[in-house]
């Protein structure tokens, strides 16, 4: 959920390319490893393709509480799908979020890289937290808000750095008001940990061969 | 009007594509590589600019596009509805204590903020640049054939992001579908009504956990079935796309033209 | 009795018997947002204890009905009554008790983690205390005679587990109507007549109505008291199998086709210079009807 | 000819016609990930320019076979021979070019932009340049009739046209053995017969060798040359439809139901003290048997 909700012009042309630059660098070192490992797993990319899908869907998503929210499942995307792979779908989600309005095309740098922060800490802590906890709720949930905590840090810092254009306040002012939109994200985070959480638990009980787990004849 | 909880206010991709492919209109013969220039201009245009004139032009202008080639106008204002949060959200923030003169003030925990002429200024500048990327958007997409789309897809992204690509846009369909009709069963059973926000996450967590199972048992299936033609990673889309003719690329270069001389001659651009 | 055929200039159907009408759909009109018309001047109705068909060629509108019935979509035009009350005025809230929708797909159905989750879900909603929920289902499970199934994953059941197990997620609130739609699509001999006595059976022992969508006419013509047709979104003609599926012009109309028993009884007739008056839709009232009496297997009358 | 019932405890089963035989399936097991048995001993081939059908129960293991038959899926035991070559030795790799399959729901087999994209597909992979596979994917449309589809969208179709397209792209693809899974199960009754002409056609004009998974029994009866029955993941007997359908037995061996034709042709006979020995299966068949004399419609020996 962590996205930067800025529309088209909101950032000077510099920061636009700076970011969209920097977004460019990871998704090329992800199209890397995933080309130079093995053999391209062409299942991988179906299954990526249907986690886009159903990430894009879920967002269309009204949830009935705080009057309406939306989340973005970015996290177990990357809990999914693995870093390089689950970047790749941010980015993709990015540019169809685009295309629709919600987020400018300018920004589609900036946002992929807060998303691409989310899908590395959320993935990487899942995997590490599998040897601390085998509650796979527990595991899922804090990895997913310490992803969108994570994503808010980059986020925050991004808008800092950049600026919006025409603001002419300082970076604490911005901070100052940024702090009201990371607070009610840090909400909406702890919904989607525990959404997440729910979901992962889910997953385990049904297909723990998704998550890399062994199937272990559950219920025939 | 319909119960299921598929917000009402996202643009239905299932609309907006059966209008790109029901439409004739002239803009849908426009090459789809043209349409495309213009949007990198565009958003060139609103990047470097933060003139009101220019902006409300281009936005008119815009506006106008859209409506000629017969896009349902009432529609596209629901759907601003979300791009317009966004900015209000964040500059709505931002732009108190802009200098200039205050227009409303009030007192917060003792700090006096005010919001002045500059700072209203701002945030209607904003909304306007949102407005402008957003119309050209939905117009670029509903009057471009998804065949098109498709083909442009496959030759702008490096494998294997052109192929999670397109069988996303592919599988939007489905999964879009199949999201509606679980909620619709959530909802024919009394779900989703009334409930605290904790069984509200838990039906709702269920479902999307779904979802993504059966997004995955899909995606197995499908590529089983692609296995079974002989799949081996690369697929393209095989759609001709129209090339611009001179005109378009008449246009294109009038329009670059355009936004060097607004760099050059007008105030407030070039916010580097 | 005789097949009506519906006059498509007609504004209005009223309602033909108040006192049994459970639900009365009255020119209802529903256009989906990319255009695409799903039902057109729609009129429709159910009574109280009966079991309806609705067959129609795929894409007539079968399911869009369905829908309707629940309040899940609204009619753009036209209006719609479950026990009196019309649901466009939007004080029907609790419309979801009263008519049960068993979907299409039972996959779309089944979202909770367990069977027995998934079945007392809609009693739960009702406001039931859990026991009493959990007494429900196991009921509602035991009566579709899916009562082992309880504690499976409902991802790990097969095709007609799962259909019936949907079914019993809708049986358990207990309501008036329930609409099902394409119930036995993908089951196999077996398991399809095992729904199809329970279809007698929800209407015999709970008298709750059923309304059923099809384009199996075989399986139409076995159990339904009233057979509707649709075409084009809406229903054109209706009566009791025995008279339409003797309609051989009504049904090439339908887009569709003679069910088999009433081929061969046309035929048989034809050739023995017997006059078609029987009218056998069933493989049991045929061979009644071969062996020259009238079969008394069943309640209907065959006019 | 008669009904052969498979010994459950043979070890083998060896070629009956090496000439003919272009799929052998040598006592195959396959065993899911999770333990369930997915086939099991399973013997079953199938032999130049014929129609197989194989019938059996909601789980009993036809998809799992049909995922053998061009290696998405390899026997944990037994062996299987496409051509006189083994799959399990791992060298075929263009198994795909030689068996196509049509899988059970269309939507799965669809995922390319347009239904141009998505015939291509097959024939592109077979190292076609792009204008002889175009070439391919229209001749393949005009074979199912759907050649007006071709710049549609697949989501914008209705099922009956999801599965001609789907059968389209198989076509295109020119294999020499094309197995469907359930291909009618959606489809109303006007679809179903198109898609029943064009099975014949491709056996007749195309010389493909088809086999359909179904437990449409009445359907099986109309189009099939053989067939053989399914069960708890094998194929416990086979024969011709005039043969197998009227061995009541072992119909319901198989949880299956007979059906009506038969069903109508026994009762008849007893009615009237005619010894059953002529078989009919299909309604055309069972009218000719009412004349009282062989019906001559179609090409297959009645024993
Ligand atoms: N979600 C939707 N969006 C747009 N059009 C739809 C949608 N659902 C159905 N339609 C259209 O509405 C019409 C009626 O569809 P419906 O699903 O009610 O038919 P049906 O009689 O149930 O067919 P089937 O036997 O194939 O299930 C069809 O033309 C269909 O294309
Ligand atoms: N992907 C899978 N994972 C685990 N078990 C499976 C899987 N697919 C099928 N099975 C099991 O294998 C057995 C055979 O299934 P299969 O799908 O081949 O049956 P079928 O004859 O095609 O049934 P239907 O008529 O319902 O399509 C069943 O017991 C089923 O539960
Ligand atoms: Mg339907
Ligand atoms: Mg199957």
């Amino acid at each position: 959920m962590a996205h930067i909700h800025l529309e088209d012009g909101s950032f000077s042309l510099v920061w636009v390319i700076v970011w969209w630059t920097a977004a460019i660098i990871l998704i090329g070192i992800s199209l890397y490893l995933l080309r130079s490992g093995k053999k391209t797993d062409s299942r991988k990319i179906t299954i990526a393709a249907f986690c886009t899908a159903a990430a894009f869907a879920i967002f269309q998503v009204s949830i009935p509480v705080f009057g309406g929210v939306h989340l973005n499942l970015t996290p177990l995307i990357g809990i999914l799908t693995g870093p390089a792979i689950g970047s790749l779908v941010v980015l993709i989600i990015n540019i169809l979020s685009a295309a629709i309005g919600h987020g400018g095309w300018s920004m589609i740098g900036a946002n992929t890289l807060v998303n691409i922060t989310e899908v590395l800490v959320a993935s990487s802590l899942f995997s590490l937290l599998g040897k601390i906890t085998q509650s796979p709720f527990a595991r899922a949930a804090t990895a997913t808000f310490a992803g969108l905590v994570c994503g808010n840090i980059v986020m925050v810092g991004i808008i800092l750095v950049s600026g919006v254009q025409g603001v002419t306040q300082s970076p604490t002012q911005i901070l100052a008001g940024l702090s009201l939109i990371v607070a009610i994200n840090l909400a909406v985070a702890a919904l989607e940990a525990m959404v997440t959480g729910f979901v992962v638990t889910f997953l385990y009980r049904v297909r723990p061969d998704i998550l890399g787990g062994k199937q272990e004849n559950p219920g025939r | 009007m319909s119960a299921t909880m598929i917000s009402q206010h996202i643009p239905d991709l299932d609309l907006i594509t059966s209008y790109a492919e029901r439409q004739d209109s002239f803009f849908s013969r426009v090459s789809p590589w043209t349409k495309l220039g213009g949007l990198v201009l565009v958003i060139l245009l609103i990047t470097v600019t933060r003139n009101l004139e220019i902006c409300s032009t281009l936005y008119v202008a815009i506006l106008a596009m859209y409506y000629l080639a017969g896009l349902p106008v009432k529609k596209l204002f629901a759907w601003y509805s979300l791009p317009v949060i966004f900015v209000l959200s964040l500059v709505g923030l931002l732009a108190w204590s802009e200098p200039g003169t205050p227009i409303f003030s009030c007192a917060v925990t003792g700090v006096t903020i005010a919001l002045t002429d500059n700072g209203v200024l701002l945030i209607f500048t904003l909304l306007l640049k949102a407005l402008i990327s957003v119309t050209y958007s939905l117009f670029f997409l509903m009057t471009t054939k998804y065949e098109h789309f498709a083909g442009m897809i496959s030759r702008i992204f490096p494998s294997p992001l052109d192929q999670i690509f397109l069988m996303a846009y592919r599988f939007l369909f489905l999964t879009l579908a199949m999201t509606g009709a679980m909620l619709k069963a959530v909802r024919s059973r009394g779900g989703g009504l009334v409930h605290s926000t904790r069984v509200q996450g838990r039906i709702f967590a269920e479902v999307f956990a779904l979802v993504f199972i059966r997004s995955f048992e899909r995606a197995e299936r499908v590529h089983k079935a692609m296995i079974a033609r002989g799949y081996r990673g690369t697929f393209g889309a095989g759609t001709a796309i129209p090339r611009p003719g001179l005109s378009g690329y008449g246009v294109l270069g009038a329009f670059s033209l355009a936004i060097a001389v607004i760099v050059w001659m007008v105030p407030n651009t070039g916010g580097w | 009795m005789t097949v009506i055929r519906r006059d498509p200039h007609a504004p209005h159907c009223p309602p033909i018997d108040r006192e049994r009408e459970l639900i009365h759909v009255d020119c209802a009109s529903h256009t989906y947002p990319d255009g695409s018309v799903g039902i057109h001047d729609m009129c429709f109705f159910v009574l109280k204890n009966e079991i309806v068909a609705l067959c129609g060629p795929n894409g007539s509108g079968k399911s869009t009905l369905i829908e309707h019935l629940n309040g899940l979509l609204t009619p753009s035009e036209g209006d719609i009554w479950v026990n009196g009350r019309s649901i466009t005025s939007g004080e029907q809230t609790d419309l979801w008790k009263e008519v049960g929708v068993v979907f299409q797909r039972s996959d779309d159905q089944l979202f909770a983690p367990t069977v027995l989750d998934d079945v007392m879900f809609g009693p739960l909603n009702m406001g039931m205390p859990v026991e009493e929920a959990k007494a429900a289902a196991m009921e509602a499970l035991e009566a579709v005679g899916a009562a082992d199934l309880v504690h499976k994953l409902p991802n790990y059941l097969s095709g007609g587990q799962k259909r019936l197990v949907s079914i019993a997620g809708i049986l358990a609130m207990k309501p008036k109507v329930m609409a099902l739609d394409e119930p036995t699509s993908d089951l196999d001999p077996v398991h399809a007549s095992r729904i199809e006595h329970l279809m007698t059976d929800l209407k015999e022992r709970f008298s709750i109505s059923v309304v059923i969508a099809t384009h199996d006419l075989d399986f139409a013509a076995r159990i339904a008291d009233r057979v509707c047709l649709v075409k084009n979104g809406s229903v054109f003609a209706e009566g009791i199998p025995a008279e339409v599926f003797y309609d051989a012009e009504l049904i090439a109309d339908a887009g569709l086709k003679v069910p088999q028993i009433v081929r061969v009884y046309l035929e048989y007739c034809g050739l023995h210079g017997i006059e078609p008056h029987e009218h056998p839709i069933r493989v049991e009232e045929l061979l009644a009807v071969l062996r020259n009496k009238p079969y008394r297997g069943n309640k209907r009358n065959l006019v």
